[in-house]
């Protein structure tokens, strides 16, 4: 576990991480916003790698996907953009989001070195489940880096102990099911879910999928150690898309009350 | 769950308990003998199997060489061998007591034989299609329509069938607890890709009892089938496999391999994960996933069933691949001489089969999958043809 | 040449002889072991057959009364049963020395059967076709173009299919003596409406067998057929005719039989001649003949075959006719609830066999003869949505 | 036979029959038309009947049915017109031309007594071969008139010589087989044909189907008693169809003057 991830897991806040797509709506966008959200408070940081077939992500992230390839953003140059936002001061930790074919054509080895080099704390696959995952477990363990895994209220239980007792960095909790995005209500049932989590968990438990207000951020905490914003952030970006091209730091500016305006007072 | 390094289950953790539960009502289901009785009846009650192994006389004897056999899945009911794995997948999700059935569709074939099956079992059915696809189909966009479904308009990505897959995976993820996927050829997450197969395999038992018959005992000197995903093909291959039958899948070449408008996945695609499986797939070297191309839609998918991919890479199976415009000859060919209106995906095969027979001998027996009829594809023949002149 | 009063030769004298060789030719071809043998493997090996017999499960319980059974002749090649006739034909005209065929056709069904007879024999093929017909059936004329027939636009009279069939008849009397008139239904001179009887009867005896084997060796309640022409449902008779069997032929009442838009020929015609042969028919008093009308193109015919005018006569076959509206709700309940999309023609049948079913006892049996596939109908139920909508 | 068709049968003339349609153009122009061809030498002539379904016709005579049909001329007018030339003081044989259909509405009996009692000579019914007038013929010779035969060169021969020897009025031989219509070539093996018709025929044997010109007309002569001309007629009759409507008389004129182009001299 290195320094960063020490940090986060002392922590004593219920912990913010945000999601954000590499590219969108340009790499020096995505290197302000990312400043931004740490100072407004965000533990640690995951970026998504823009991908053709985002099989997990709802409409809201396909759509930053897109506009990530328009900008030719890929995998390697995310990474490398971790480099950047290191000189740049970023001193959270950063999660490289990316779907399992980006690393198949990189060359699973190949970003792991890079990884492991540019200042990256983790990796999340979202179509490599555990049992896929041997070989890039191991490899991440071996370059320093922590896969994170998800699970989910279908995850059964012998399975769910497994997870949860071997995770590393944070256990990433599924609020519900289905992909990606904003939601009005979460499943019956939730609060059991996460206490099982958190039970045999030696890494912050964080939950995520659908979380847009504080409202809906205030009543997990509690029953887990933080959370994750994806497409209500992303979705604030894509509101923001042209100032932040022409405007920047006006934009940062709304961008950064409304980060704001969506944490728990307590968090901040 | 592999076939060599392919295959294997590459999908959001939210539906990993559905693909083992659904493994193991499959597996149960195929050891059970009244699962398979009903199978095997529901396929000739009511599709209509055994479907004919119609020997082209005309059409051999105009090509010279080995004679042509043609194995009829055109005339499965809705036209397709689609309606097989249709049949059975339909059969699990009511053994497994599910309700509701979720499917993608390109240019509407699967879909229909989704839409068919769920009418027949009374289950819900929704059909995810992109808006593309929409456009160009709506025929068989009201055919769903009529029999029951809903069908959901894809409007992201290339809003083609790769994007409707992966809305269907999407909307699967989020209903995983009741809902079953009926996916439509050989690809997908394990156990899909041995579950399509299974429930297409009586292509090719059917096909070698009806050869034996015919020529005592014999089998064919080779088989032939068309690979998109590749379900016609691995149930035509499946009881040959282990013999000494030369097999060939034949690929869309579209406008050409050596251009950028073709299907070619394994001549021309590399390792990679698309709906959930490890296969070759048509992609960026950064590994994005290109949108493909055929004259037929049916062939028209940037991956391929894993086992093709194995079976490629052992060289147990040949595949190449054929042009728009020779399967376009091979279809009217077929036509002047036979009398039978092939599906454009099907005319590649048979176009491969004319090329092979001229290599090979008078008194030698090929046979060819003939995976569906060609009605659906007579406003793009005569689009073509308007073009062409 | 009579059923009763009907049928005989109403033929110009330049084609009598060629009815006389005809007729010797098909009674000798039907005595010859080898030609049936020849004709029943044709059937099964191009064309599928047996089609299956198949419980319609889900709409006979939602309707009540009795359980219906469908024949299935959807599945044949060119899905209809309007094949079985154009094997048999087509077997009599190589038999015959015969090198070229004529054929009549309407919305382009028998066109594309006679198309596909033709190229799978080797035989040149004229089909016959209404201007009107051709404009709005684009699909089916390219269909037969690349079978290799030749489509011949008729621009006399009002231009459809009673137009079409005295050309075809025209352009026989002019070629008689080298070429073999295909006819597509139980009409026309004598020996025609015997000779479609005997070559399409294999619909009536598969079902009577595969009935007895359901049923252990009981005969259905009741047997339904659509009547346009009506071979098939003089071929799904066949059989039944002489045993204790009740059969209902079904005619299209269009729009209603006490409009101007119908097809009733039983219902509302009188007799006459049409097409060579004596029988009911929708005429003027003065005689002469209307036009009928019906949502399906297939019943859309001003006379009916002579032994069914016959049959109708003596009563032994009751004779009803169905709207356009409720044909196309049967159309829907079929698809929704069996997965079937069957031809507009054969949706009369299901309509009236859900009125009878009512009328029925839960044990009883219907069988409905369910002619063809409804794919080339789907135009036709999109326009007919989008109007009434 | 009566006392019309002793003069056409002892007549030494090459036998001119036309052919016209009732009500082509309409009712007036069909009566001055029969009186012109009288005039012009027709030794007979056909009245042809409008009918919706004219299965032995070609085009010409299909439009002039059509014609007919849009005068509402049929088979009871038709048979009653024929009154109406004989008040005009026609004298030759008038033949009703009806396809089957419309007699048996009209209805057998009453058609027979009708035609008999307007000065109808005989009847020619395309679509009623021999093999079905059974009836027909027996009820014909009860009301005077003459059934016409036809025989084409596919007649068989036992068949051939039945209906040469029991023909009545005229045999007609049909000259080449298909529709009626204008043919610019004639069957090899005609004359052989007629040989045979006229060998065992009471009544004159004409020849029709297809002839159109003086040459024409004249090469079957010595082969045949007389000729039927019909679509090269009443084409002439479609070309003067306004003309007819508007300006009979010198319609009639230029129609006289084409027949007279059309016969033989000597049939004058």
């Amino acid at each position: 576990m290195n320094k960063r991830w020490e940090v986060f897991q002392h922590s004593s806040d219920y912990r913010f991480t945000p999601y954000i797509m590499a590219g969108d709506p340009c790499e020096e966008a995505t290197i302000e916003l990312s400043l931004a959200l740490e100072q407004c408070g965000a533990h640690a940081l995951e970026l998504g790698v823009p991908y053709s077939d985002p099989l997990a992500d709802g409409p809201v992230i396909q759509r930053a996907g897109m506009r990530g390839l328009a900008q030719n953003m890929n995998l390697e140059k995310t990474v490398k953009l971790v480099s950047k936002l290191r000189e740049r001061g970023l001193k959270i930790p950063v999660i490289i989001f990316t779907y399992y074919n980006l690393l198949l054509q990189l060359g699973e080895n190949r970003f792991l070195k890079l990884a492991e080099d540019s200042g990256v704390d983790g990796v999340l696959v979202p179509d490599l489940p555990y049992e896929e995952s041997g070989y890039l477990q191991k490899m991440c363990s071996e370059h320093n880096l922590a896969l994170i895994s998800l699970v989910s209220p279908t995850t059964r239980e012998e399975k769910l102990v497994r997870l949860s007792s071997e995770a590393e960095g944070f256990l990433y909790c599924i609020s519900s099911l289905g992909v990606t995005g904003i939601r009005s209500e979460f499943r019956a049932g939730l609060d059991d879910f996460l206490k099982a989590a958190k039970q045999n968990c030696r890494v912050p438990v964080l939950v995520g999928f659908g979380l847009s207000t504080r409202e809906q951020i205030q009543q997990f905490d509690g029953s887990s150690d933080g959370f994750i914003v994806g497409s209500a952030i992303v979705k604030k970006i894509e509101e923001l898309e042209s100032d932040l091209l022409t405007n920047r730091e006006e934009a940062i500016k709304t961008f950064k009350s409304y980060i704001e305006s969506l944490l728990p007072v307590y968090s901040r | 769950g592999r076939y060599g390094v392919f295959g294997g289950k590459y999908v959001p953790e939210t539906i990993m308990f559905a693909l083992e539960e659904l493994e193991t009502a499959f597996d149960e289901a195929i050891q059970d003998r009244e699962f398979n009785e009903l199978f095997q009846r529901e396929l000739a009650i009511y599709s209509g199997r055994p479907t004919p192994l119609t020997k082209a006389d005309r059409l051999s004897e105009s090509n010279g060489g080995a004679s042509i056999y043609l194995k009829r899945e055109d005339l499965n009911h809705t036209g397709a061998h689609k309606i097989n794995n249709a049949i059975g997948q339909a059969l699990l999700a009511v053994r497994m007591g599910k309700k509701k059935i979720i499917a993608e569709t390109g240019a509407g074939q699967h879909g229909v034989a989704a839409a068919t099956v769920a009418a027949k079992y009374g289950l819900s059915c929704k059909v995810y299609m992109g808006k593309e696809d929409i456009r160009r189909q709506a025929l068989n966009v009201f055919r769903m329509k009529l029999l029951g479904a809903e069908v959901i308009e894809v409007t992201s990505g290339s809003q083609t069938l790769k994007d409707a897959t992966n809305e269907a995976i999407r909307e699967w993820v989020a209903a995983v607890e009741d809902t079953f996927y009926l996916i439509g050829s050989a690809v997908g997450p394990y156990p899909y890709p041995k579950m399509v197969k299974q429930f297409q395999q009586v292509i090719g038992y059917e096909t070698e009892s009806q050869f034996k018959e015919i020529q005592k005992g014999k089998l064919p000197d080779a088989v032939v089938a068309c690979v998109g995903g590749g379900s016609n093909a691995i149930g035509m291959f499946a009881p040959f496999i282990e013999k000494d039958v030369p097999l060939y899948g034949v690929e869309a070449a579209g406008m050409g391999v050596e251009t950028a408008h073709h299907a070619a996945t394994l001549s021309k695609g590399s390792n990679g994960v698309i709906h959930g499986s490890l296969t070759k797939l048509l992609q960026t070297s950064e590994g994005q996933i290109t949108e493909p191309y055929s004259i037929s839609a049916g062939l028209d998918y940037p991956g391929i069933g894993p086992e093709h991919a194995y079976l490629h890479e052992t060289k147990r199976v040949t595949y190449e691949a054929v042009t728009d415009e020779e399967a376009l000859h091979a279809l009217k060919l077929l036509c002047e001489n036979e009398g039978i209106l092939c599906a454009l995906e099907s005319a590649h095969a048979v176009a491969y089969s004319l090329k092979l027979a001229k290599e090979m001998q008078k008194d030698q027996h090929i046979v060819v999958c003939l995976s569906g009829r060609g009605d659906k594809d007579v406003h793009t023949l005569m689009e073509f043809e308007e073009g062409g002149e």
